[in-house]
């Protein structure tokens, strides 16, 4: 590509409900600046498959957060939510991205 | 007085219950019927709405007595002592973690407001009244439960950090707020407030509540589906013999709280009935390490179930007996 | 004899058409409007719940005689004919393949529960009862069709392998086992089971179905839209006579069953209606090669507006005029 | 006449009202509490859907005549007309820019129609009657306030070049499409097209209205919380003097209609609602560096709020005076 | 991998819901093949947080756009939607992907 | 990073509802630890464009499933959805990501 172009991760994370805000929470004490919620409809793992229709109590679906942050940052984003998410429900993985000058990362 | 037996007949037979079976019915099978999750929530608040509305208007009727408080303080104490009865059982006839215990006593010490919406239907079918602030009693008697079964878990050591803002989640959750403000809306428009919003809050209940329970069977049927291998014996029968002895206790209890019959029928229900709503979503977040296979698998697959069908008409047999 | 004239005019200015109409106008227009896909399928589910318990209630009343097996076995011998007649045409007349002809023939022996209840509401208007165990007959005609049509499309040879499993998923679809289901409870919990469910199960009957309409006539207007100038004269003319071949089978059939008029002009109904729902999920999976834009057109965007607008006040005169 | 103290009261102690504020205070105590966004957009069109059917109910049987003409030039000239009140006073008092000033006024401008909804239900309870049509009266104001804004935040210079498809969008957003297409069929079907939809369209509104005002609660008060401390004083307080100078306007401008007093209370409320639906999203295409915390807070958070609580009544309690 | 593998572009794009249309538009201007749309809960940015059950208004919630490109597809389909979502409320990364032949991108 | 972190895969499908239950069925046949569903709302491809709120009979919307898998069975897992996706309407991407330790794929 000949467009500018600056290096980033891609941080995702799926992780039980109740515990999405605790996840939020760590990620806005480290300075990222920005993140999305992504719903789940179903899944499975080590503890066996759940259903979103299974769930109108919040306590067994999952639900994903997509953060895109600098490199320099990403490492004590990743510790912070791994932290909260080691304890609970949920994965996390790190990706390669690029984005276009201007944006806020 | 109203035989058991046909109690429980017209109780099994009333589409509400056969709505339920239709659900675990359809889920035993496999089948891919499903009530959207949206829809799903909002048919629970909307039986919130109504319950608490509805509880609210008789309140505003009978006005507010010293009875309210000896129920409210009764339905603190009976939940917060529950979940010590539960966790003994559990820890000397089974092989659970003390975390699992604990997280399963709490929600046998909690409520469940879909079982006390279903127990109102009863009791209209056979035509007992009850006092409309027992929408406050079962509201107070969410939460005791967590915190002992919370202390029962750490007794041994380390406390969990994370708790901070557990309890405005508790105390705020969905459920409890909609009853609770419900009620109270209740209490201040009345009669003539209910009157214009009467065909949507009270005449389609009913039919409602077939709907949501059509959709607890289906869940309690992928419970089943699931859960139920990996559970032992023992706590299995939990489930069933935990309602009875919590049941039996509040009934020992009713008799000074000068309930009516129906009143005690549905605070015998409320003991004996276990939360799936507000305790799961505490429990992943006070006590992580237990398992949510165990605790939902037993409240919502075993214990609600046989509440609906058998535990009802026995809770208002019993009510009526010790009169 | 009520003329035919204004049997199609009272059906066209009823509410229910007028929300389709709207719905279509609002599609061709490319408004934004649309019913949450969440809720669209709860009325669905609602349709099905109301009118499989009305009709399990008339049969708790009139009993089941020989009448019932009768009009099943009549329903899956038509279901069973109608796609060959379908397929023949489709070949012989146009240009597609065999795997979308035997989809499409697949879809017009299969039935369409909205067409059903669509007429349902037209008999009410004109005042005509019908025998409450069509609802069976409809689910009996659901899947034998799809049978047939696959058949069709694999005599040449290979079979496809991952049909596992298909016919459990077939035969478990939601609307069947919500009408199946909900019918069982309306034999069992009778009149005295409806009377309390009576506010949501039959009086907002017609007021959902308006708000239901809706939603389809916004599909149908969206696949006219996007679906038409893909497919050729012969084939968009299919989807207009098929429907009256199948109404005259029907009517011949009708007379050997023995049925009420009003239960005559359904069972024609049901023969001219094109599923939407059950046949193209099945479709997907055993005939993935034939292409979705075809059959959804044909079944949604043409037959059913045809149906609900011109296709039921012929099918009710049809079957007065034949008694 | 009614005293406004009496109005007032009676408004604040209707369950209409009293879910809104329980809505707000389950929001600011930052309770869960939340209805699912598919059935909050049910709702809304639940509500279009009714009162449009029952005003086209109304004007079928009272006829159109020039009245309707007149009151919709009336309608559209004070909503081109209000912007520029608006944007003036906003640009004169604040240091909003002229973008941010021009997507305020331009809310001020439209209307609400659930604000308009409320105001019906406040007429019913004190028994007045309203002209149906200003359905299409309140219609035909939703978008002249958007251009007229759209040409005041562009008479610098540029004008923005993805404006293509927005006037379509704007004509044919979800509510109007609603509000007006049942107002037609309303219109064609009548009262003898009313009946069997009624216990569905009109029966179930009042609490329909509850449960969607608990909805707008909870968003003006995530709002207030939210976005509030953004605001400047004079900002905010446009938000309450604005809807009474556009009250003040629409009631000079009523005594040239001919309206009775119920259809100029709602002539009135209607000027003085602001727009939370279709101009937020037009903005966000024609006006995307106008900031949405601005313009969201202060229809929602803050005017709605005004309106049905002191407004509504106000604004009764206004067109009563005038006559 | 020994599967024989294509390296592409997945572009993803989360953006204000009533600007959707206008990237979505500008996608099929560059002959990218196809797209899908996948719905955002919840997020947070510099313009502050929003969620999705405040927003029965569509103005202020935010749709995520997965779209996996031919990499001489990928400048063009890049620079035509950012011409879009800068002027907008909105996102937009790129990352490395392999796809199996016969698929068409 | 100074974070230790493992490579693996993470396979991308869209494929069409009605075959979700068999793309899955094919994951769990390779011994994959698991993966998360996810909903789309719309999209576009060469059989043309779909919408959520058009398909209330599940038989033309999309959903997706996101798999982190170990690189040793990414190959496998591609191979066998790919199998049933090929014969289906519906696309398969895989990219590189990066995890945590302690995680299980
Ligand atoms: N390898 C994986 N790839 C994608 N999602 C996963 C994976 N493992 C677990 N998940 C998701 O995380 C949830 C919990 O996983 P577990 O803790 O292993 O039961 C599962 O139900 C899935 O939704
Ligand atoms: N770094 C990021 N990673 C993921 N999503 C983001 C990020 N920044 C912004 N967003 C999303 O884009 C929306 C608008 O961002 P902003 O324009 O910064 O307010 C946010 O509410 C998030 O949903
Ligand atoms: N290049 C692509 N990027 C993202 N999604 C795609 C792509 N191609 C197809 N899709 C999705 O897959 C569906 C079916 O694609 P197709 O088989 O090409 O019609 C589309 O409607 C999109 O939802
Ligand atoms: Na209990
Ligand atoms: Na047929
Ligand atoms: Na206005």
């Amino acid at each position: 590509m000949t467009l500018v172009t600056y290096p980033k991760k891609r941080i995702e994370i799926i992780v039980e409900a109740p515990a999405l805000s605790r996840v939020l929470k760590a990620l806005d004490g480290t300075g990222v600046l920005g993140y999305t919620v992504v719903p789940a409809l179903a899944g499975r793992g080590l503890g066996g498959q759940w259903t979103r229709d299974d769930s109108f109590n919040n306590a067994s679906h999952m639900v994903s957060v997509v953060c895109i942050v600098d490199e320099s940052l990403a490492e004590k984003a990743v510790s912070a939510v791994y932290a909260v998410v080691s304890a609970q429900i949920g994965i996390l993985s790190v990706s390669d991205v690029s984005v276009m000058r201007k944006e806020h990362f | 007085m109203i035989s058991l037996f046909d109690l429980a007949l017209s109780n099994l037979l009333s589409p509400v219950v056969l709505f339920f079976a239709l659900g675990v019915a359809a889920a035993l099978a496999k089948s891919e019927l499903a009530i959207p999750e949206a829809v799903a929530k909002t048919l629970a608040l909307y039986l919130m709405m109504s319950i608490g509305f509805k509880g609210g208007v008789e309140v505003s009727k009978s006005g507010l007595d010293q009875h309210l408080l000896l129920a409210i303080l009764g339905g603190v104490a009976l939940s917060a002592m529950l979940p010590v009865i539960g966790f003994s059982a559990l820890r000397a006839t089974s092989k659970l973690s003390v975390a699992n215990a604990a997280a399963v006593a709490a929600h046998y010490g909690s409520i469940s407001i879909v079982t006390f919406v279903a127990a109102t239907q009863a009791l209209q079918i056979v035509g007992l009244p009850y006092e409309g602030y027992l929408i406050a009693v079962a509201a107070a008697m969410e939460t005791p439960a967590i915190m002992v079964a919370l202390y029962l878990a750490n007794r041994g050591g380390k406390t969990s950090e994370r708790k901070d803002g557990l309890w405005r989640e508790v105390a705020l959750n969905s459920s409890v707020v909609m009853l609770l403000g419900s009620f109270a809306i209740g209490c201040i428009s009345g009669e003539a407030g209910l009157k214009p919003v009467a065909p949507f809050l009270v005449d389609l209940f009913r039919g409602v509540l077939c709907l949501f329970l059509l959709d607890m069977g289906l869940i309690a049927g992928r419970g089943l589906r699931q859960g139920f291998r990996t559970l032992s014996v023992p706590v299995i029968a939990f489930a069933i013999y935990m309602p009875l002895i919590s049941a039996g206790c509040a009934a020992l209890l009713s008799l000074a709280l000068g309930m009516s019959p129906g009143g005690t029928a549905l605070f015998i229900t409320l003991a004996a009935s276990a939360s799936y709503i507000a305790v799961p979503a505490a429990m992943r977040i006070a006590l992580p390490e237990a398992q949510p296979s165990i605790y939902l698998t037993l409240s919502l697959a075993i214990t609600f179930p046989f509440n609906l069908t058998i535990g009802i008409p026995l809770y208002l047999w019993l009510a009526e007996a010790i009169q």
